[in-house]
């Protein structure tokens, strides 16, 4: 794809890679919205958004569908995964309703904004079509930052004053200051002992023939799974895998076999 | 092919995001959804830009960028506080701010 | 420059509230006197204002205009014609007995804290009020007396709300509830009537270009400033609803009786005598100086309205049982006398309705006032838990009796003079409701006399075998009142020679004439040498 | 002389505001102060007497402009006074026995704590009273109209710790305000017609205005007549009226105030000459209250309610007189004094004789009383012999006048209206007999009070026999006196004109059959109750006489009609009030308040219920702007 034709034209290919990547943006954006886990929404909307960056090449904004892909898709959606993380990767949302007639008016209002914006768009009269050949006859990006450091400069300035400011912002809001000193490693054991709650070190996850993982509970001597052998985290996440009633189910498996065996090796008798 | 479809799109996406924030209640899909919205705007301004044949398009889709940027940045820092209190990530569980 | 005399006029009894509401809880008698104080400076200066007009001159006098908001065409534009310079003397001379009669009303119950400051709020309140009613009555600015018109509805609802009478039939909390109501009634009211003025002041504005009383009137009265009809007849009545509740005017009555019933008696004279009148005042100055051809057009259905407040006020007074809600319904008889003079569009029921603005303040500030004396020492509002009092308190009964007769308008004191010129003038152009009217006066007899009877005479009670007789200081409040009333019946040459010519005024703003005699008067032969 | 009419008012005026305002001070010498005040005014009223009489005929009348009351744009009121001829027979009569009252009042009141302010409301009254006839124009009159009603009011309801009194009070009041009314739209419409209401412009003038008018005029005058001198309709109140001291009765209640609606009637003369059917009306109602009080007056056993009949059906007399027009007006006043003087005469004499009798009305319980009171009999006798019209006393002169003048009106009328007069006549007669017999005749029927104390009848002191021997001394000879020489009749004419009747039946005539029904009326009245003793409690009686003890049913009817009906109408209306008129605006209140509480429910806090609407409505801007394009 030239840049003369993105500037002046569009072509056979630039329409069959509208239809085909088109296609799955749509699919991408709506699996973003679809997605039981935030995980995937954010995995969909990156996609989407490395298929716009191609659009704006397409169109020839090449400077922007570099920055698309490597502001947005690249630090932005990182960021968003990398909260997503922090929050929690495996857990579902639910997609259930709550609100009374929420989800009906979303789609109703959705459904209505949309046909009004595309019989907006297709009542206008957009059939013109000058291309970029000329504005970007000084070269693309001289064309840009020519726009940006002169007509443009004011909001440029703002803009990095918002930017100081959200990042200010952001530090403030996620940052806690510490208000006590952090307790030493002797402190921690002296504490232990002194509460006397549990005096040795937790015990490990549970080591099994076939399952050998940190959110595998070890068993107590009764055979029940015991919550201290696997890390607080994973608790609260409710995370723990119990293999404990396989175990157990196998154990009474071998037991009936064996007792079936003993009992025939009886009758034969 | 018209570039008037690149529009369409545009609006399909859109639409798509706004529903989104309608529906999901998780706010980090919200926020996901917001940026599909600011995105779709995007697309539509570069489209209008190689339409009318002025980069005007392109900058002002390239400030929606930082602004987006800044707007995420604040909003994630949001949410996360939000879950250190709460526990969650729903908007719904924030709605307080009623009678 | 000369001197901002208006001004100084509404602004001493403003920086008397600011001064009274600053004194330390512990001096409360010092409050009350310096509330007094400035109400008496107020008086004077409202006399002031009453020399240095001068009847005969030009229509609005002591004029200021200074600009204002000068985008909209906002002044502050003050001037008097005779009508204001009667309602403010009549606004200056009842506050001190307002004050003097509500000097203990508002001492803080002993169970309160000491850090609460009840009798400086009260006062100040009070000046507060006689400030902005000051001010509503000189303003020749529609936006400026707006805003007063609408801004002494905030010290109103805290004096009725706050300053309850202490004698209620309920339990505290019983009461309380109900003067809440009654106050939240009085400010709804009040609000709604004044919510649609404002439309019709933006649309006046947006019809003429400015808000001065003066130009537009001019304008209207010379054909300059042309509106259409149902513009016109829109505005006016935009205008008259907030006055009619204010004044009120039947079927936009309900509030007075409640407010007039929970609060103190003096407030109750605030509302009636004072604020209210403010109501009747814009009537005449603003209904029929802007809007002439609609006041017109309107005349037949309010005189209907107001004949029916008279009667059915007074009907309805009869069948009360709370003395002070009977004279809050009195007062609503008495209202639609000065509407129905205002709108009978004659020069004796115009002036006849000025003189019955200042009267009706009076001759109820009288009644009420001793009502209240009344009410304190036995601690009922309800007819029937008083009879005999003048037996045991002759002087109470006595003054109580000059009370309801200038409420009836007994010839010989000064509400006769206004309430007869009223009915000539209604009658002069509309005998029917003129006639109709006169049953006011056989109502007015009843109600009066019925509350008497009940009161004042029969066996002694009980209950009220012990009261005493009115103190110096109650005697101070009522006996100036007294004389008033009986002066200005026989002599309201004073009060006329001020109000003649601004109805003059009035009248061809309206381009009305008065209807000439039936026949030719021949002079008696010789006879009748005067 | 003129300056000297203000202070015929002045004096009394004064008088009642230094009794009044005086306080306890003045208890001691208040009743002398009261009776000096008035005693002044009576000798103002005599020099100003001697002074007109001084002058011709034709100059008489003097006027005295004080200020200008109320000045409005073409409204005029003067308090500004005339006095002539017939104004003078009024001050000289209010202020005579108003004086002769004041000082019968010294002593019959004398156990009474209050009786300064008695005096104070006495002069009051009579400031009042001779506002009202020295008036030159309706306005002032009108003040002068309402005052002696409030002086009515007050001393009805003297004692006004006795329920009984103070609603006659009230009654009197409300019922007087009902006669006001018609007097505030006389004067409305004198004022509409002729521009003025002053006396000399209106009368001069009358003949430009139509008969229609001038009947609604009268019609009104008439009315306010009807409130003051208790004619039938408006009648009621006098009896109740006696609940009074009974000094106040004979000033106010017989002799003065009740016939200032005769005093109306005459001054207005030059209007009802110009309205014949007006004239007729008046008439019609003087016949009606004649009769109507002569047989109320032959039923009650009250002393003072007898007499109050009485005054009622005499007064019916002088207002018929007065509808006659210029054949009547100068007997109608004629009567009227006379009528003030024996009237007055007799109150005082039953005042008297209740002063005796531990205050006993009822004149069952008297009997015999002409052996213990003597002076007060022999002066109630000759007032007797007056009322019911024995030759040569006061009565008969100007009650057979008024007979021949109904007689002359013509035709079937004058028949009818003759007819009637001469029959209260005879019934006049009649129950003034019954009350002479059954108070000083008879056997003594007295019975002890509530309180045990058998009464014990004496004479009264002389500060009260020496105004009734006055009186009397009136009674017998004023009638002569005018009589005389026509003397009356040349005093009067100037003002009130007069023609001489043509009566279908000679004078001679008349005098024999009021001569007859008289012996009639007395013989009936001596079968009925001097031959035969007469029972103390009241036998049930006949239809009429039950009847007439209640007033002829006319209590009865206002008050199941106005009271009953007007306190239905007040409650109903104080309902509606509340809820109606009321309910409205608090209905209005809870719906906008229901409405927001619903509205309240769209603020559940839901971040994603309010992007709803914030979407929904962009859609709509977006759906209004396109619409507009396409429109």
């Amino acid at each position: 794809m030239s840049a003369l034709a993105a500037a002046t034209a569009t072509s056979t290919g630039e329409a069959v890679q509208f239809w085909v990547l088109g296609t799955v943006a749509v699919i991408g954006a709506l699996s973003t919205i679809l997605m039981k886990k935030a995980v995937h929404s954010a995995l969909s909307l990156a996609g989407t958004m490395i298929i716009l960056a191609v659009f704006y090449l397409a169109n020839g904004a090449y400077f922007l569908g570099v920055v698309q892909v490597i502001v947005y898709t690249g630090a932005i959606m990182m960021l968003f995964l990398f909260v997503v993380m922090l929050v929690g990767v495996t857990a579902a949302d639910s997609l259930k309703e709550t609100l009374k007639g929420q989800r009906w008016l979303a789609v109703l209002c959705g459904l209505g904004f949309g046909v009004l914006l595309i019989a907006g768009i297709g009542n206008a009269k957009l059939n013109h079509f000058n291309g970029l050949g000329r504005v970007n006859s000084a070269g693309h990006v001289e064309g840009l930052a020519t726009l940006i450091f002169t007509k443009y400069v004011f909001a440029f300035e703002i803009t990095g004053a918002l930017l100081i400011t959200a990042a200010v912002g952001a530090m403030v809001l996620t940052h806690r200051e510490r208000t006590e000193r952090a307790a030493t490693q002797r402190e921690l054991a002296e504490r232990r002992v002194r509460e006397g709650v549990q005096l040795p070190p937790l015990p490990a996850p549970g080591v099994y023939a076939r399952h050998n993982a940190v959110d595998v509970a070890g068993l107590l001597p009764d055979g029940t799974p015991s919550e201290l052998t696997v890390s607080k985290t994973l608790r609260a996440r409710g995370q723990i895998r119990d293999v404990s009633s396989q175990a157990l189910n196998d154990l009474k498996a071998l037991e009936q076999a064996s007792a079936e065996r003993l009992g025939r090796e009886e009758a034969s008798k | 092919m018209n570039p008037v479809n690149y529009l369409y799109l545009a609006a399909l996406l859109f639409t798509i995001g706004a529903a989104g924030v309608l529906i999901r209640k998780n706010a980090i899909v919200l926020f996901m959804c917001v940026e599909l919205m600011l995105n779709a705007c995007n697309l539509a301004f570069v489209a209008f830009s190689r339409m009318h044949g002025n980069l005007d398009g392109q900058i002002i889709a390239f400030f929606t960028m930082v602004v987006a940027a800044a707007e995420v940045v604040v909003g994630l820092a949001i949410i996360v506080s939000m879950f250190r209190t709460r526990h969650s990530a729903s908007v719904d569980d924030a709605s307080l701010m009623k009678l | 420059m000369s001197f901002p005399l208006l001004t100084v006029t509404a602004a001493v009894p403003a920086v008397g509230a600011v001064l009274t509401a600053a004194v330390p809880a512990a001096r409360r008698t010092a409050a009350k006197w310096l509330a007094l104080l400035f109400s008496l400076a107020t008086l004077a200066l409202a006399v002031l204002v009453a020399v240095r007009f001068e009847p005969g001159g030009a229509r609005y006098q002591l004029t200021e205009s200074h600009a204002w908001i000068a985008d909209f065409g906002v002044r502050y534009e003050l001037g008097v014609d005779g009508i204001g310079v009667a309602l403010i003397a009549l606004t200056a001379l009842l506050i001190p007995f307002v004050i003097g009669a509500g000097w203990n009303d508002a001492d803080p119950l002993e169970t309160s804290s000491s850090r609460w400051r009840p009798t400086q709020g009260f006062f100040a309140l009070i000046l507060m009020v006689e400030a902005m009613v000051i001010i509503s009555f000189e303003a020749t600015d529609v936006f400026l007396f707006y805003i007063f018109f609408e801004a002494m509805l905030i010290p109103m609802y805290f004096l009725i709300g706050g300053f309850g009478d202490r004698a209620h039939a309920g339990s505290d909390e019983n009461a309380a509830a109900q003067r809440s109501y009654a106050a939240v009634k009085f400010l709804l009211y009040n609000l709604v009537g004044g919510l649609i003025m404002l439309a019709a002041v933006i649309g006046l504005y947006v019809v003429a270009g400015n808000f001065s009383l003066q130009e537009i009137t001019a304008a209207r009265a010379a054909g300059t400033l042309d509106m259409a009809t149902n513009t016109e007849r829109l505005l006016f009545l935009g205008f008259f609803f907030a006055f009619a509740v204010k004044a009120p005017l039947w079927p936009l009555h309900t509030w007075l009786p409640n407010a007039m019933g929970e609060a103190t008696a003096p407030v109750a004279v605030l509302i009636t005598a004072v604020v209210d009148k403010v109501g009747t005042f814009a009537m005449l100055r603003f209904c029929l100086g802007l809007f002439p051809e609609a006041s017109k057009w309107a005349t037949p259905a309010i005189l209907v309205l107001a004949l029916i407040s008279i009667v059915y006020g007074a009907l309805v007074a009869v069948g009360q049982r709370d003395i002070k809600r009977l004279v809050a319904y009195a007062s609503i008889s008495h209202f639609g006398f000065i509407i129905m003079g205002i709108f009978a569009m004659t020069s004796q029921g115009q002036s006849g309705a000025t003189l019955y603005m200042v009267n009706h303040g009076i001759s109820t500030a009288a009644l009420m006032l001793v009502a209240g004396f009344l009410i304190s020492r036995r601690g009922s509002r309800l007819i029937a838990d008083y009879g005999g009092v003048q037996k045991v308190a002759p002087v109470l009964a006595g003054t109580f009796l000059i009370g309801g007769l200038a409420t009836l308008s007994l010839p010989g004191l000064a509400p006769f003079v206004s309430e007869f010129l009223v009915l000539v003038g209604t009658f002069a152009r509309y005998p029917v409701i003129g006639i109709i009217a006169t049953i006011g006066i056989v109502l007015a007899a009843l109600y009066t006399l019925v509350l008497y009877q009940r009161t004042m005479t029969g066996p002694v009670k009980a209950e009220v075998s012990g009261m005493h007789d009115l103190r110096l200081r109650e005697v101070l409040v009522v006996a100036p009142l007294i004389v008033l009333l009986i002066g200005l019946g026989v002599y309201p040459k004073p009060l006329t020679q001020i109000v003649n010519p601004a109805v003059e005024h009035t009248m061809s703003d309206v381009h009305e004439k008065d209807p000439k005699p039936q026949v030719a008067v021949e002079a008696k032969n010789g006879e009748a040498a005067k | 002389m003129e300056n000297l009419i203000g202070l015929l008012i002045a004096a009394p005026l004064l008088g009642a505001a230094v009794l009044l305002l005086g306080g306890r001070r003045l208890d001691k010498a208040g009743h002398w102060l009261g009776t000096l005040f008035a005693a002044a005014s009576f000798g103002i009223g005599v020099a100003l007497f001697t002074d007109m009489l001084g002058r011709g005929a034709e100059d008489r009348t003097l006027h005295e402009k004080l200020y200008t009351w109320i000045p409005v744009e073409g409204f005029q009121a003067d308090v500004a006074f005339q006095l002539d001829q017939l104004s003078m027979t009024f001050v000289l009569l209010i202020s005579g026995v108003g004086t002769l009252i004041h000082i019968y009042s010294i002593g019959y009141m004398e156990h009474d704590e209050r009786r300064r302010r008695f005096f104070g409301y006495l002069n009051l009254f009579l400031a009042a009273m001779l506002l009202l006839v020295l008036a030159d124009n309706y306005l002032l009159l009108y003040v002068g109209w309402e005052g002696v009603g409030l002086a009515s009011y007050l001393l009805i309801g003297f004692w006004q710790h006795k329920p009984s009194a103070a609603t006659a009070a009230k009654k009197a009041f409300l019922v007087n305000r009902v006669g006001d009314m018609g007097l505030s739209i006389a004067i409305m419409l004198l004022f509409t017609t002729f521009g003025t209401f002053a006396f000399g412009p209106v009368f001069a003038s009358v003949g430009n205005a139509t008969e229609g008018k001038l009947t609604a005029i009268a019609l009104m005058l008439l009315l306010a007549a009807c409130g003051k001198s208790a004619q039938v309709p408006l009648q009621s109140w006098l009896g109740d009226a006696m609940e009074g001291p009974t000094p106040v009765s004979a000033l106010i209640h017989a002799a003065t105030m009740v016939t200032a609606g005769v005093y109306l009637i005459v001054r207005s003369a030059a209007v009802f000459n110009g309205a014949p059917d007006a004239q007729l009306v008046v008439t019609v109602v003087g016949a009606v209250t004649l009769i109507f009080g002569a047989i109320v007056g032959c039923a009650k056993d009250d002393i003072k309610k007898a007499l109050a009949g009485s005054t009622m059906s005499q007064i019916g007399y002088m207002i018929l007189a007065a509808g006659l027009g210029p054949v009547g007006y100068v007997f109608a006043i004629m009567h009227l004094v006379t009528h003030g003087f024996f009237k007055a005469g007799l109150f005082l004499g039953a005042g008297s004789v209740m002063h005796g009798m531990n205050d006993e009305v009822d004149m069952r319980k008297y009997g015999a009383l002409r052996k213990f009171m003597p002076v007060t009999f022999v002066t109630f006798g000759l007032g007797y012999l007056a009322i019911i019209g024995f030759p040569g006393l006061s009565g008969f002169f100007s009650k057979d006048m008024i007979i021949e003048a109904a007689f002359a009106k013509g035709g079937t009328q004058g028949w009818i209206l003759g007819g009637v007069a001469l029959l209260g006549a005879g019934i006049t007669a009649f129950y003034m007999t019954r009350v002479m017999l059954l108070t000083f005749f008879g056997e003594k029927r007295w019975q002890p009070d509530a309180q045990g104390h058998e009464p014990h009848p004496h004479e009264s002191p002389s500060s009260m026999t020496i105004p009734m021997i006055i009186l009397a001394f009136g009674s017998v000879f004023a009638g002569a006196f005018f009589e005389i020489g026509e003397r009356f009749l040349k005093w009067l004419e100037p003002v009130t004109g007069y023609e001489h009747g043509n009566s279908p039946v000679s004078a001679m005539a008349v005098t024999a059959s009021t001569m007859v029904v008289l012996v009639v009326g007395v013989a009936l009245a001596w079968s009925m109750y001097g031959r035969r003793p007469v029972p103390v409690v009241a036998p049930r009686g006949s239809l009429l006489t039950r009847a007439a003890r209640r007033d002829l049913y006319q209590d009865d009817f206002n008050h199941v009609v106005l009271v009953r009906g007007g306190e239905h109408l007040t409650r109903s209306l104080v309902y509606l009030d509340h809820s109606l008129v009321d309910g409205v605006v608090n209905g209005t209140a809870a719906a906008v308040g229901g409405a927001s509480g619903r509205l309240r429910k769209l603020q559940n806090g839901y971040a994603r219920s309010y992007a709803v609407s914030m979407f929904g409505g962009t859609a709509i801007l977006v759906a209004a702007t396109l619409l507009m394009r396409a429109v």
